[in-house]
């Protein structure tokens, strides 16, 4: 393997749009990076900001949430309320030092592997220039108890 | 530590998986994994040895739960749940891990993506542990069914549900039914009449106890799901009592209204403002056009009611909203020809003599404005010479990028036509792969080099009345390149045929966001699978038919519509349908009664008891998106198979390499 | 409107017609041009053709003087459609490959520039005049239509073409002046040949190929009984008005059409005198051509509107021009 | 068309092309052989090969013939077909592509059209030189070293665009020409193939 630094990207893909055109590139054999791990959410409206902060708690040095485009979501306006969610998490993560590139939001139609095969090449190529996350270095403790406390409610699995 | 059996089973999918992934590998690793109490590669495992692998497993080694790392779940994860449910399990202890589709078939960094083969298979066991025991839905299925357009696809669909005994809503947006197919005269390869053929089948649709036809109607909401849909229909006012229009058409002769008709004569000709579209129309009731009416512009003339013998005209009918709960519905909504006026080198619509392909089905026609004379715009003059191009509009990234598929023997019958109405003139076809895939196509292809079509394979540059050379004077001159001589060439015609192609509805989007249902990038409605389920949608009990769901020519949309009839008849007679048990639920002992969720949810499922202060999910309408659970403050909402719990222990199990904060990441 | 302005070489000399009429319109019309301080040659046709990053560098030099001008908002007009094509298309590549940007942009450093793409907004005249000034404005200033007048507006390449990031008027088939030049009142001809080419720099590799190519433009205005055609680009009209005698050599034609700047047409429409609008420079003498504005003539075969017979096909309806 | 860097072999004749093109993305790969660039071109009767078949010669590798054929320079960048071409490809830009490569190999001397190269060399000379161009000594110096005749033939216009006022005696010299000719100094040291 290259010696460059490889980020790891959690991407959470709805069901019906995103998670399809992921699929529908490797039917095409449409080659992109292997840097994102995708989690399948029915809609990327169930996409909780606890689970974006649980991932790059959990080591993630990037996330990334696909939808369908607005205007096509399956469940009529998911995406249009995981995209107001976004901004309000972007707020917080920017507060923390968290760069934007790091958490990013994706359109991609069922149609659209190239498109979300192209998002991912872009996020895992501004990522590898950021270099690693370090979420428990950097914005733990720089920022002390803040973010620590919220990252507490996010809870371990055994925990709910 | 839960103390689940998780059995992991990793396919090689020949070498599909295998040739990228160390499946082997993979297998040995997640067999070292807590609560992996075995793991396998194989092969296949969607055969039935691989499926007889599982169910082995569970009886012998006491598995409770089952990992898959194979291909997508949109692929197969019906298939393992079956196998699971026959080893005694519920079907839903069990998780696929997408190893091929976002792994092995994305990538050739075999390392990465072993790496995160493992990521992804580590995933599904941390998840799956926690998966909880469910039952699918079962909902009764209403045997009405709506079908959306009556074109030839519609019509099918229509007449194989309604002789299966099955009530049919079939709407349509004009006039009358017959689409397309109605406009043309002759049918390519085997040149039978296109009204001969057709009319029949529109009468029996018309005439049918099992059909309610509803034309000049649009669907305006749709609400429920499959087996239980409820369709709202606006009836648009006709101006017509229908109950006591005889269809004698006196009304329709006596409008001194001309207007050009430019639907179904494709501009081509004149209708009244009262009017049925063509003679054998169905239903045969004309509609008024208040547009163009004389009386709605200035209140008198009334012709058409004072010499209407059954006084069926009625100048105060309204809208009517109708709604019918069906349990199916077919989309069968055709397509739209390119507009050639995008292409201004061609000059269609700035030179006369330049005509769209619609406009000259019209005037082959026998029924048509000319009786089926093919002439110059100025109706007398008969071209000694004609050309057609072909792939007007597709295979260009300027408009459309995909191949129309009938354009090229539509326009090999055209010049049929032309040879035989006009055998004197000549005939250039232009094009730039003959494509003619089909029972007795090439055949046709063959027959017209026989009768002395010139060929020329060369995308025309442009069509231009600026005569150079001498013999170009008063000519449309064509520019091509006729690459198989390599050359420039220009060739003076009379007459221009743009072989338009076949495009998604403008509205194709509007009416997918209405059904729910897919739009692909070019309008066209996205099938369930490309290949083993092309009638069938994402959305439960609404299949596609016809144009509306790719380019197709008569044949392939009759096949289709009575393919979509099949599915649904199969539906039917099932009773009752099994469907995902992904559904948000509320703790009513959590729920502080904020109301946040009541109004997120997009199909009012969820109601206030504003007595007990607490909301609750009505499950027969919940989708599942999940948006309510993610959005409830206080943790009161569970998705089923996808709790909080099951994708927080995913996000763990994907991070398996990295979750040591000191180790740098790989 | 302040912008600034890039002539280019050609109207320093042989369309200085073009530079003064441009200059003598500009003013009454609120047009302010500020010409950029030292400029050079964009490259023409040629330079691309030997060697590509001086090129690009040569043509960089002048947004980069562009960009750190003030008071030119950012903008700058060229009226040679081969200098805003240039300009257009550096700064779209430049944008499009950072590796060609920063090889520029390390030339450039050789002469203490930079040159950030997507800087400098680069706007044909014509653009400036249908778009920022509009018709309607124009025609307010009109004291002097040139009623009667048949003129043929021909466009040209590469004012149209290529799209790169999108262009003002339609490729294929233009008609901003078409419709600039009915504002003034003239009466328009529906050139087919109007976006076609003029033979570029085939002039001087190709005489005869170039010829063949000024004759179609030529014979056809002259089937449409055009009276003047009206040009946007110096080598446009260098090749149609210097090289008609030439054609009509070769070819054994007669063609007077005198070969005129749009510029100039909004100068005589203001009632400015021809002189000031650098008429007179032409080699086809315009004159007898101008001497009909005012004057009724009577409709000629061309644009008589033959009568519809009553079995006569309609046609297909056109959009209404946005 | 992914030229990937780590490639071993030597490029193709396509691959060159490709990479010598600025932005290094032609679609060329994706030409139908539909023929809409040479029914488009102006100048295609013409040309030895039109642009599809010089195409075709490119993907086949026949380097010699490609760049020796006059059709780049029959080019008059009117972009038609650049526009119309239902593939997209950046025609125009290839066969400026086409005639750096054939002066950088010498082959347009065998070409039909092998004084406009030239042409091109003395205008950019004069460019070089005083920072723009300069129609009479251009016309003069191109011809007399080209077509002796023509100078004579041409007089009557020359001496018209001088009578005129549209002509120069003497070219315009720009201020800082040594900041130019720094810049184009650097520009083609960096310039290599590109």
């Amino acid at each position: 393997m290259s010696e460059q630094f490889e980020p790891v990207i959690v991407g959470f893909l709805c069901n019906w749009c995103s998670y399809r055109a992921a699929d529908l590139a490797g039917t095409a054999r449409i080659k992109y990076a292997p840097n994102m791990r995708p989690i399948r959410v029915m809609c990327s409206g169930r996409v909780d900001p606890q689970f974006v902060l649980k991932a790059l708690r959990e080591g993630a040095d990037g996330v990334m949430i696909a939808g369908c485009h607005p205007g096509e979501c399956h469940y009529v306006e998911g995406n249009i309320k995981a995209l107001r969610r976004f901004f309000l998490l972007k707020n917080l993560l920017k507060q923390w030092g968290v760069e934007d590139e790091r958490v990013q939001l994706v359109w991609a139609s069922a149609s659209e592997g190239n498109v979300l095969a192209q998002a991912v090449d872009r996020m895992t190529q501004q990522i590898r220039a950021l270099g690693p996350l370090r979420w428990k270095e950097s914005v733990w403790s720089e920022n002390g108890h803040g973010p620590a406390e919220i990252i507490e409610k996010a809870p371990v699995a055994e925990e709910v | 530590m839960s103390e689940e059996r998780v059995g992991v089973y990793v396919c090689h999918c020949g070498t599909n998986i295998a040739g990228v992934v160390d499946v082997v590998e993979v297998a040995r690793w997640a067999g070292e994994q807590p609560n992996v109490v075995c793991a396998r590669d194989y092969k296949f495992m969607c055969s039935s040895l691989g499926q007889e692998l599982i169910e082995e497993d569970i009886k012998q080694n006491g598995l409770t739960r089952i990992v898959v790392a194979a291909c997508s779940p949109h692929m197969h994860e019906k298939t393992f749940r079956g196998a699971t449910q026959r080893g005694g399990l519920n079907p839903y202890f069990f998780e696929m891990a997408n190893i091929r589709e976002h792994n092995s078939w994305a990538t050739n960094d075999k390392e990465m993506a072993t790496q995160k083969a493992k990521a992804l298979v580590n995933a599904a066991v941390q998840r799956v542990v926690y998966h909880q025991p469910l039952e699918p839905l079962q909902v009764q299925i209403n045997s009405n069914t709506l079908i959306v357009g009556g074109g030839i696809a519609g019509i099918s669909a229509a007449l194989e549900l309604a002789n299966a005994g099955y009530h049919v809503y079939l709407v349509e947006r004009e006039p009358s039914i017959g689409g397309h197919m109605a406009q043309l005269d002759k049918t390519f390869p085997t040149l039978d009449c296109s009204a001969c053929i057709l009319t029949p089948k529109m009468v029996d649709v018309g005439q049918h106890p099992n059909i309610t036809l509803w034309s000049w109607s649009e669907v305006e909401n749709v609400s429920g799901y499959i087996g239980n849909f409820s369709v709202t229909v606006r009836k648009k006012a006709r101006y017509v009592n229908e109950d006591l229009c005889t269809g004698c058409g006196i009304c329709e002769e006596k409008c001194p209204r001309k207007v050009i008709d430019e639907v179904f004569e494709a501009g081509l000709s004149y209708r009244k403002a009262i009017y049925r579209p063509f003679p054998q129309a169905v239903p045969k009731y004309p509609v008024l056009d208040p547009a163009n009416c004389t009386y709605f512009e200035r209140g008198k003339c009334k012709a058409c009611q004072i010499l209407c013998p059954t006084g069926a005209i009625d100048f105060e009918q309204q809208d009517q909203l109708i709604t019918v709960e069906v349990g199916n519905i077919i989309l069968a909504t055709g397509y739209d020809l390119f507009d050639a006026r995008r292409i201004p080198q061609y000059g269609y619509g700035r030179l006369a003599n330049v005509f769209s392909s619609l406009e000259f089905e019209r005037m082959v026609n026998a029924a048509g404005p000319t009786g089926g004379k093919i002439v110059l715009r100025d109706g007398v003059t008969q071209p000694q010479s004609v050309a057609i191009i072909h792939c007007v509009g597709s295979r260009d990234k300027n408009y459309n990028e995909y191949c129309s598929k009938v354009c090229c023997m539509y326009s090999l019958k055209f010049a049929h036509l032309v040879h035989e109405r006009l055998p004197e003139a000549e005939v250039f076809n232009f094009y730039i792969d003959m494509r003619t895939p089909g029972k007795g196509y090439e055949e046709f292809y063959h027959r017209l080099l026989h009768e002395g079509t010139h060929f020329i394979r060369g995308r025309v540059a442009e069509v231009t009345d600026a005569a150079r050379l001498p013999g170009e004077e008063g000519k449309l001159i064509i520019q091509a390149e006729d690459t198989l001589i390599g050359r420039q060439r220009r060739i003076p015609v009379d007459m221009v045929i743009l072989s338009a192609g076949i495009q998604a509805r403008d509205d194709s989007k509007e009416i997918a966001h209405l059904f729910g249902l897919g739009c692909d990038f070019d309008g066209f409605f996205v099938e369930r699978h490309p290949k083993l389920d092309p009638v069938a949608t994402m959305t439960e009990g609404v299949m596609i038919a016809g144009a509306c769901q790719g380019p197709k020519d008569i044949p392939d949309s009759v096949s289709q519509g009575a393919a979509a009839a099949a599915r649904v008849a199969s539906l039917i007679s099932q009773g009752t349908v099994l469907m995902e048990p992904v559904r948000a639920s509320i703790n009513a002992e959590l729920c502080s009664g904020c109301r946040i969720c009541n109004n997120l949810c997009p199909y009012n499922a969820i109601v206030f008891h504003a007595d007990r202060k607490v909301s609750e999910v009505i499950t027969a309408l919940c989708q599942g998106c999940g948006t309510c659970v993610a959005a409830c403050p206080s943790a009161a909402i569970t998705g089923a198979h996808f709790t909080n719990q099951q994708v927080l222990s995913e996000i763990e199990g994907i991070l398996w390499d990295v979750r040591q904060p000191q180790a740098e990441p790989v | 409107m302040k912008y600034g302005y890039y002539p280019g070489c050609s109207l320093e000399r042989n369309a200085s017609a073009y530079h003064k009429s441009t200059m003598a319109v500009a003013g009454p019309l609120g047009l302010e041009l500020q010409e950029i301080d030292d400029w050079n040659c964009c490259g023409a046709t040629e330079y691309f053709a030997v060697d590509a990053l001086p090129a690009y560098a040569l043509v960089a030099r002048n947004l980069a003087l562009a960009a750190e001008q003030p008071g030119n908002g950012h903008q700058v007009v060229a009226p040679c459609s081969a200098c805003y094509l240039n300009l257009r298309k550096v700064d779209h590549y430049m944008g499009n490959s950072p590796e060609l940007a920063s090889q520029v942009n390390t030339a450039l450093a050789a002469g203490g520039l930079h040159y950030s793409p997507g800087t400098v907004k680069v706007r044909h005249l014509l653009d400036v005049f249908v778009n920022d000034l509009g018709y309607e404005r124009l025609a307010e200033k009109i004291t002097k239509p040139l009623t009667g007048l048949r003129v043929a507006p021909y466009y040209g390449c590469v004012m149209l073409r290529p799209v790169l990031d999108g262009t003002f008027d339609n490729p294929e088939y233009p008609n901003t002046m078409d419709t600039l030049m009915a504002t003034l009142g003239a009466e328009v001809v529906d050139f087919p040949l109007k976006a076609h080419c003029c033979g570029g720099h085939m002039t001087q590799i190709s005489e005869n190929v170039a010829l063949e190519l000024i004759y179609r433009l030529l014979k056809n205005a002259s089937e449409y009984d055009a009276d003047v055609i009206v040009t946007l680009c110096p080598m446009c009209q260098l090749n149609l008005d210097a090289y008609q005698d030439s054609v009509n050599k070769y070819f054994k034609s007669d063609f007077k059409i005198p070969i005129l700047y749009f510029t100039q047409m909004i100068g005589l429409a203001l009632g400015m005198d021809p002189i000031d609008l650098g008429i007179g420079k032409e080699f086809v003498d315009a004159r007898p051509a101008l001497a009909k504005i005012g004057v009724e003539i009577p409709v000629e075969e061309a644009a008589k509107k033959k009568k519809t017979g009553k079995e006569e096909l309609p046609m297909p309806r056109m959009p209404v021009e946005g | 068309m992914v030229v990937t860097a780590t490639q071993e072999r030597t490029p193709t004749f396509f691959e060159e092309v490709v990479s010598a093109t600025p932005g290094g993305k032609t679609n060329l790969e994706l030409c139908l052989q539909c023929g809409t660039c040479g029914g488009s071109c102006p100048s295609g009767q013409d040309m030895e090969h039109t642009p599809r078949a010089l195409f075709a010669m490119i993907t086949a590798g026949m380097k010699q013939q490609v760049l020796s054929s006059n059709t780049p320079w029959y080019c008059v960048s009117c972009y038609y077909c650049t526009v119309r071409c239902p593939q997209e490809i950046h025609i125009t830009d290839l066969m400026y592509t086409l005639k750096r490569m054939a002066i950088k190999h010498g082959y347009y001397r065998q070409s039909t059209a092998a004084d406009a190269p030239d042409f091109s060399q003395t205008f950019i000379g004069y460019v070089e030189n005083y920072g723009r161009s300069f129609e009479l000594g251009l016309a003069t110096r191109y011809h007399l070293s080209h077509h002796p005749l023509d100078v004579v033939k041409m007089a009557p216009m020359g001496l018209g665009m001088w009578r005129k006022g549209r002509m120069d005696l003497t070219p315009k010299k720009i201020k800082s020409i040594q900041q130019l000719r720094a810049i184009l100094e650097k520009a083609r040291e960096l310039g290599g193939e590109a």
